[in-house]
């Protein structure tokens, strides 16, 4: 891209072009996400609840985020007296950057990448662990005792969760010899048994270990903490309203999309379909190809957004003594042995064995999602109603007393 | 790159220098001096990099040394801060000023 | 094992050396591990039993055995190696230098100087070189050794109790209770002999004197062994001490001999040195006097010769077996032995003066042993005059004549000592003649034992004493006729002989024969155990035998004289030869003359003590008993000379040092002298710290940001300093 | 006036700028924001030069961990107001002049370096390497590198371990209340 525009440009003024257009493709990507996340949720929670969600604004009330938009930019801006000005205002702000800063280095197909750092893995996982300071920052700054808890609790849940995400993070390293991500997901190419999570056990424990601790650091429920709204009114964005409130969901969404992008990465093939033997935007051709890709990737994140969305509407909050708990006694050591498990795997095992143990676990997965979907459409009208009478005020289902 | 010599990374990491000694001087929050000291840590790190880079004979060294000094570093805030957590309990303040148990 | 000895079978004598000291060095060790582990709480497990087993804290008897044995082992090995030496001697097929090299070993210990390079570098060697004398010497010190350990056994068996009363000793509470020491009497007993036998087998000086010190730090323990008794320990100080100023001598001639030869190995020294005893090069006259003077010096003191010989009769405070030990076989010995060893090395004029000193002591121990009541006493003195006999001898060339005395010597004193050890076990530590007699009817054993000691002593003829003291009287009186000028050293051992006659037939008379004067103590005496009887027999049977040749009237045939005859230095021929012949000449004259005298002396004594009622004697009272009887004051003039100068000094020193007092109105003698002195100044040191501690303290305020800001100063200088440097050049 | 220059003039102004702001500013968590933007131009530095390596790490230990762990420390001892306790002129004063006579001095003698021979451009050894010579592993089998960096890596690990237990000695609840301040008080 650099070397396309420094034909016609200095290349000074190529490269800060180009930092330019990606940055604002990021920033449309995140905008629009964002945009999908925020209907997505209400939809979830509205179906997971037994209820509809916004209907009324636009077709499936996709127009609802819009208006959420509106009502947030019109909503008057306070900052209560006790705050420390400058710093409340700059907290939604940082927060947003570090989220906004891992999709530098998050490849989105095949050379669709902000900027191709050699050490993209560790960089995501720095980017997004300094998000952290924002909320924190938010908590300190608000002058509220219930910000005050919401940020330690943040601090606290976030700097422990660290540990075993990056753990988990450096398994699929070890597998794949390098930190850079684009290299990561080129590896992957072909069949979906050349993914990460089926190389060998400890892989494919270690993505659902990943899952887990990262969505614990965004901070999404059943770990949201910081603003548990049972205990603490909001938790850090007690005092917010308006434009810098919403920034910080902004933030969370879009670090949402990226550890789960991060995670189709490492170990779900990246923005490989998985079920074609070749590299798409080498057959295809760089925009066909990349097209494919993207759309592949973007899948792949919004389907870990979904799950995310699922548990939080599913799962109860946990009491923070048990999230500390869970981190410290129980990821910890399983990512430490999850670690170890890969180098030793890689060491020791005989290739026709690690290659047998490759099929059963990919063939198996696809089995069991398989069948759990054949049985959901099986059994769907015997556990869930059709949507149809749900429309309007709750009826009893006729015959049924 | 070339054109960008050895010379303004030096100084400013004498920059950063001084304003870490200034820190120490200046505040008396514990946390504050600890502050100092980390930008006197990044100034030294600065000056790694940089040598790293400019000069050949220290490619390797001078990343080795910053990721040490980095490491140290944190190993360094992780005790500092505990060991402040513990002056609080027994002074129930932070002021350094107020830890002269060693005056003689 | 065997082939250990076969190239060089003096490591027999090395290990005959080393296995008394096997006890002793079980014993410390297991006691230190004892003792290391005790505070832990824990018992120390074997060692603590070896210990215990060595009768270190409990008053077991196995120690002793444990000593007994090894003496008797080395005894044994002795033996073997005497009986192998005299084989290779006589061996034709072997050259002296061959068995110079079978019997002869050394090797470095400390190098010195081996970095520098104007000369070459010298070492302190460690060696063994085993002769004639030695071998002779070494077998008769582990023999009578081993008797003598085996009396004690008997003599020391009422140590071997956890409760012993010591009825010397008068505390408070009546006498003293204490627990036994037989282990540690024992322990001493193996530490001597081995220090002995490295003195006999010692091929260089150093060692020599290594186990000189041994020997006198022994001697300490073992006079001293009855702490708790003032005289003991005061007699063991003086022994120790008067010991001190003849070693002070020997060091010296030993520092004279390495710093000018740069060796001391004996044989070397002696290689160095003419046969006609004329100074060798390398060296001034008046040094070479100086050395040969320090290391007889050091012999005067070890065998309490005139000057330096006040301490043997106080030894007797020690146990008697430990008099038997230092009087016949050991330490005594070994001054005589060494005057031998080195005696090429003495100037004629050094001879000179030996055989003065002799002559002298010899008179004076003799005369007093005349009046002396004591019976260890009188035994004491004869040893000193029979020590005097030897020096004499050697002084006037008759270098086999001293050495075979010196054998014989060991033998009847020996059994002279055990024998009074009997007699006063017998008589329940009762030692004072004016209260004996009579009681050969009670101890038939001990006394006629004793009675052939007595005949050897005074030179009665066909004992081993005969022979020898024959043989010496013959050398002084050829030495006299070839030099009128020192008829002295002819008289006065001739004199002598009637003495040692009367002074030993005295003792034996008061203590058995007549009637007893003590009724009270006679009853209660009674004959002593076998442990004791038996080597007394052995040893009597040695001090009839010990001297014998053939024929048995011919006092110059004695085999063991011969033995030792072969075994003369060259340079004795060499510089006596024309004395030595005159003393063949006059042999049967000597001879004739001894014993007129002893006859005399005899006589004498049978007509005081047998024919006269014995309490005349005893109470006899004229200037000379007394000046006898105060040992010519040698005591007092010493106490006078010497020790009170010395108390004063230090009784002054003590007083400058007293420490002022806590009050300042009294006024000690201290504190005058003192605060301002030495105190002062060390005081004044003292506050002068403190101040500048007391200033130096403000600085440590305790503020973090100041020590900060001290240490960016402290760099910002530096750093300029730097710069500065930089700059200039 | 290349790129470069730019990019180091525009990180160099932040992370001076901010590093004035940590000393000057009174509260500590504004300090502590002003630290975090002079990290984070630290590490941009880093990626200037090349190491990526290193200004991720800054980013993770410094900006995730070590600053998130200082306001945490903030936040568990400071008490009320966001002023902290304030400084004597005098101290500023001496601070000050030494700090600037610091400065000046290792400018000096920084100048005094002169520019080193101008290095190829080539980008520095990535993390494979540094890797590798943290292990004394050589890169290719057949150059020799000897235990190059494996002992103070080992030490550094050590450290940490011990730093971990410590901190958490330290820092342990104690069960006394902590008394009211009483200056020069010795316990």
């Amino acid at each position: 891209m650099v070397e396309s525009l420094s034909e016609v440009l200095p290349h000074w003024a190529a490269v800060v072009l180009a930092g330019a257009i990606a940055a604002g493709l990021i920033v449309a990507f995140i905008g629009g996400a964002a945009y999908i996340f925020i209907w997505l949720e209400r939809k979830v929670s509205g179906r997971i609840q037994d209820r509809l969600g916004p209907t009324r604004t636009g077709p499936l009330g996709l127009l609802q985020s819009l208006a959420d938009g509106i009502k947030l930019v019109t909503k008057e801006d306070t900052a209560p007296n006790a705050a420390d000005r400058f710093l409340f205002r700059v907290a939604p702000y940082l927060a947003f950057c570090a989220a906004f800063a891992g999709f530098i280095a998050l490849p989105f197909g095949y050379q669709v990448i902000g900027y191709d750092l050699s050490v993209g893995a560790f960089f995501m996982l720095a980017v997004l662990s300094s998000e952290v300071f924002g909320v924190m920052l938010a908590g300190y700054a608000s002058g509220s005792k219930w910000s005050l808890f919401g940020g330690v609790r943040e601090a606290a849940q976030v700097v422990s969760y660290e540990v075993p995400r990056s753990l988990c993070v450096v398994v699929p390293v070890c597998v794949a010899g390098t930190l850079s991500l684009s290299q990561i997901g080129n590896q992957q190419v072909g069949w979906f048994w050349n993914w990460n999570v089926f190389h060998d056990p400890f892989t494919f424990v270690a993505l659902f270990i990943f899952y887990i601790t990262a969505t614990a650091s965004c901070k999404r429920a059943p770990f949201d903490l910081a603003e548990a709204e049972s205990e603490l009114v909001a938790g850090f964005h007690t005092e917010y309203s308006g434009m810098r409130w919403s920034f910080f969901f902004l933030a969370e969404y879009a670090s949402m999309f990226a550890v789960s992008g991060l995670a189709a990465l490492l170990f779900c093939g990246g923005w490989h379909t998985g079920f074609l033997p070749f590299e798409p935007a080498e057959r295809f051709g760089f925009w066909l190809g990349n097209l494919l890709n993207v759309a592949v990737f973007a899948g792949k994140g919004f389907l870990g957004v979904l799950v995310m969305m699922w548990m939080r509407w599913s799962l109860p909050r946990l009491r923070i003594d048990q999230v500390m708990m869970t981190c410290l006694k129980y990821f910890l050591p399983i990512s430490c042995v999850l670690l170890v498990g890969v180098c030793v795997w890689q060491l020791f095992v005989p290739p026709a064995v690690s290659a047998s143990v490759r099929f059963v676990l990919a063939f198996g997965t696809v089995a069991f999602v398989f069948g759990v979907v054949v049985s959901a459409f099986a059994l769907r009208g015997a556990g869930m109603p059709p949507a149809g009478e749900l429309a309007g005020v709750w009826a009893k289902p006729a015959g049924k007393v | 790159m070339t054109d960008l010599g050895l010379t303004p990374f030096l100084t400013l990491s004498a920059f950063l220098f001084a304003c870490g000694i200034l820190c120490f001087a200046a505040k008396r929050n514990a946390i504050g001096i600890l502050m100092g000291v980390e930008l006197v840590l990044n100034a030294a790190n600065i000056n790694f990099v940089a040598c790293a880079r400019f000069v050949p004979s220290l490619r390797l060294e001078g990343q080795v040394f910053a990721v040490l000094v980095i490491v140290l570093a944190a190993a360094e805030a992780a005790v500092a801060l505990a060991i402040f957590l513990n002056f609080y309990n027994n002074h129930a303040t932070v002021d350094v000023d107020e830890g002269t148990e060693l005056k003689g | 094992m065997l082939d250990l000895f076969r190239d060089s079978p003096g490591r027999l004598f090395v290990a005959a050396t080393l296995l008394p000291l096997v006890p002793v060095v079980l014993l410390v060790l297991s006691g230190t591990a004892r003792n290391l582990a005790r505070p832990h709480g824990r018992s120390g497990g074997w060692a603590s039993s070896i210990y215990w087993l060595l009768g270190g804290d409990h008053s077991l008897k196995t120690g002793g055995y444990l000593t007994l044995a090894a003496m008797l082992g080395s005894a044994v090995l002795a033996v073997a190696g005497l009986t192998q030496y005299f084989a290779d001697a006589h061996d034709p097929g072997l050259s002296p230098a061959q068995i110079e090299a079978r019997w002869t070993e050394r090797t470095d210990w400390v190098r010195i100087g081996a970095d520098r390079t104007d000369h070459p570098a010298t070492a302190l060697q460690l060696g063994y070189r085993i002769d004639r004398l030695t071998a002779l010497l070494f077998t008769m010190v582990t023999v009578v050794g081993s008797l003598i350990f085996l009396f004690s056994l008997g003599y020391m068996a009422d140590e071997a109790s956890d409760q012993v009363t010591d009825h010397e000793v008068h505390t408070d509470g009546g006498h003293l209770h204490r627990r036994g020491r037989f282990g540690r009497f024992f322990l001493y007993l193996g530490l001597f002999a081995f220090s002995m036998l490295n003195l006999l087998i010692a091929d260089n000086l150093f060692q020599v004197f290594v186990g000189w010190e041994l020997v006198g730090v022994c001697s300490f323990f073992l006079i001293g062994f009855y702490t708790e008794r003032p005289s003991a320990s005061a007699a063991a100080n003086k022994a120790f001490i008067v010991n001190r100023i003849g070693d002070a001598g020997f060091l010296i001639g030993i520092a004279i001999a390495f710093s000018v030869f740069g060796t001391l190995n004996i044989q070397e020294l002696i290689a160095r040195t003419p046969a006609d005893g004329s100074t060798p090069t390398g060296i001034s006259e008046n040094l070479w006097l100086a050395m040969g003077l320090g290391l007889f010096l050091g012999c005067v003191g070890k065998s309490a010769q005139f000057p330096l010989h006040t301490w043997l009769p106080d030894a007797m405070e020690g146990p008697t077996p430990v008099s038997a030990l230092i009087h016949a076989a050991t330490m005594v010995a070994a001054g005589v032995y060494l005057v031998g060893r080195c005696f090429p090395l003495f100037a004629p004029d050094v001879l000179l003066v030996i055989a003065y000193v002799g002559a002298i002591t010899l008179f004076l121990a003799a005369t007093i042993a005349t009046v002396q009541n004591d019976i260890k006493r009188v035994l004491a003195y004869s040893t000193v005059s029979q020590l005097g006999y030897m020096m004499l001898a050697l002084g006037v060339g008759g270098w086999t004549a001293g050495l075979f005395h010196l054998l014989t010597h060991a033998f009847f004193k020996a059994l002279l000592f055990l024998g009074a050890g009997s007699v006063i076990l017998g008589l329940h530590h009762e030692q004072d003649l004016s209260r004996m007699g009579g009681l050969r009817r009670k101890m038939p054993v001990t006394a006629y034992t004793m009675l052939v000691g007595v005949l050897a002593i005074s030179g009665v003829p066909f004992l081993s004493g005969w022979y020898s003291k024959d043989m010496i009287l013959a050398d002084a009186l050829g030495f006299g006729a070839a030099h009128p000028r020192h008829v002295l050293l002819t008289v006065l051992p001739i004199l002598t002989a009637g003495l040692t006659a009367f002074y030993m037939f005295r003792l034996w008379f008061l203590a058995f024969a007549g009637q007893p004067r003590d009724r009270h103590a006679y009853d209660r005496a009674h004959e002593s155990p076998w442990a004791m009887t038996l080597p007394l027999v052995v040893l009597a049977a040695f001090s009839l035998a010990a001297g014998w040749g053939w024929p048995v009237w011919d006092a110059t045939a004695s085999y063991l004289g011969h033995l030792l005859h072969d075994g003369e230095p060259a340079a004795v021929a060499a510089r006596f030869g024309s004395e030595l012949a005159a003393a063949h000449e006059h042999h049967l004259l000597a001879g004739g003359l001894g014993l007129l005298m002893a006859a005399i002396g005899l006589a004498f004594a049978a007509f005081m003590y047998v024919a006269r009622d014995p309490t005349i004697a005893l109470e006899a009272d004229t200037p000379l008993i007394t000046l006898l009887r105060h040992k010519w004051y040698f005591d007092e003039a010493y106490d006078a000379a010497f020790v009170r100068p010395t108390v004063a000094l230090a009784a002054a020193a003590a007083a400058t040092d007293k420490r002022p007092t806590a009050s300042v109105t009294d006024d000690t003698e201290g504190r005058r002298i003192d605060p301002g002195t030495l105190d002062g100044a060390l005081t004044a040191v003292g506050q002068l710290s403190a101040r500048l501690g007391a200033w130096l303290r403000t600085l440590q305020t305790g503020l973090v940001r100041q020590y900060v800001l001290v240490l960016a100063l402290t760099v910002v200088v530096l750093l300029g300093m730097l710069t500065a440097l930089t700059r200039n050049n | 006036m290349t790129l470069p220059v730019v990019l180091f003039a525009l990180i160099a102004v932040v992370t001076a700028g901010s590093a004035l702001g940590v000393v000057f500013s009174r509260s500590v968590v504004r300090a502590a924001v002003w630290l975090l933007f002079s990290l984070i131009g630290v590490s941009l530095l880093y990626f200037l030069l090349g190491a990526e390596f290193l200004g991720a790490a800054q980013l993770i230990i410094y900006v995730g961990g070590t600053l998130v762990l200082v306001v945490f420390g903030v936040m568990l001892t400071s008490q009320g107001p966001f002023a902290g306790p304030r400084t004597r002129p005098a101290e500023w004063l001496a601070g000050g002049l030494l700090a600037g006579a610091l400065f000046a001095l290792i400018v000096s003698a920084s100048l005094d370096l002169g520019r080193p021979a101008p290095p190829t451009d080539q980008p520095l050894p990535g993390v494979g390497p540094l890797g590798l010579t943290f292990l004394g592993v050589p890169e290719q089998p057949g150059e020799a590198r000897g235990l190059a960096f494996l002992l103070p890596f080992e030490i550094v690990s050590v450290h940490l371990l011990v730093v971990l237990v410590a901190a958490a000695y330290l820092a342990r609840a104690k069960k006394k209340v902590a008394q009211p301040p009483t200056p020069g008080a010795t316990r």
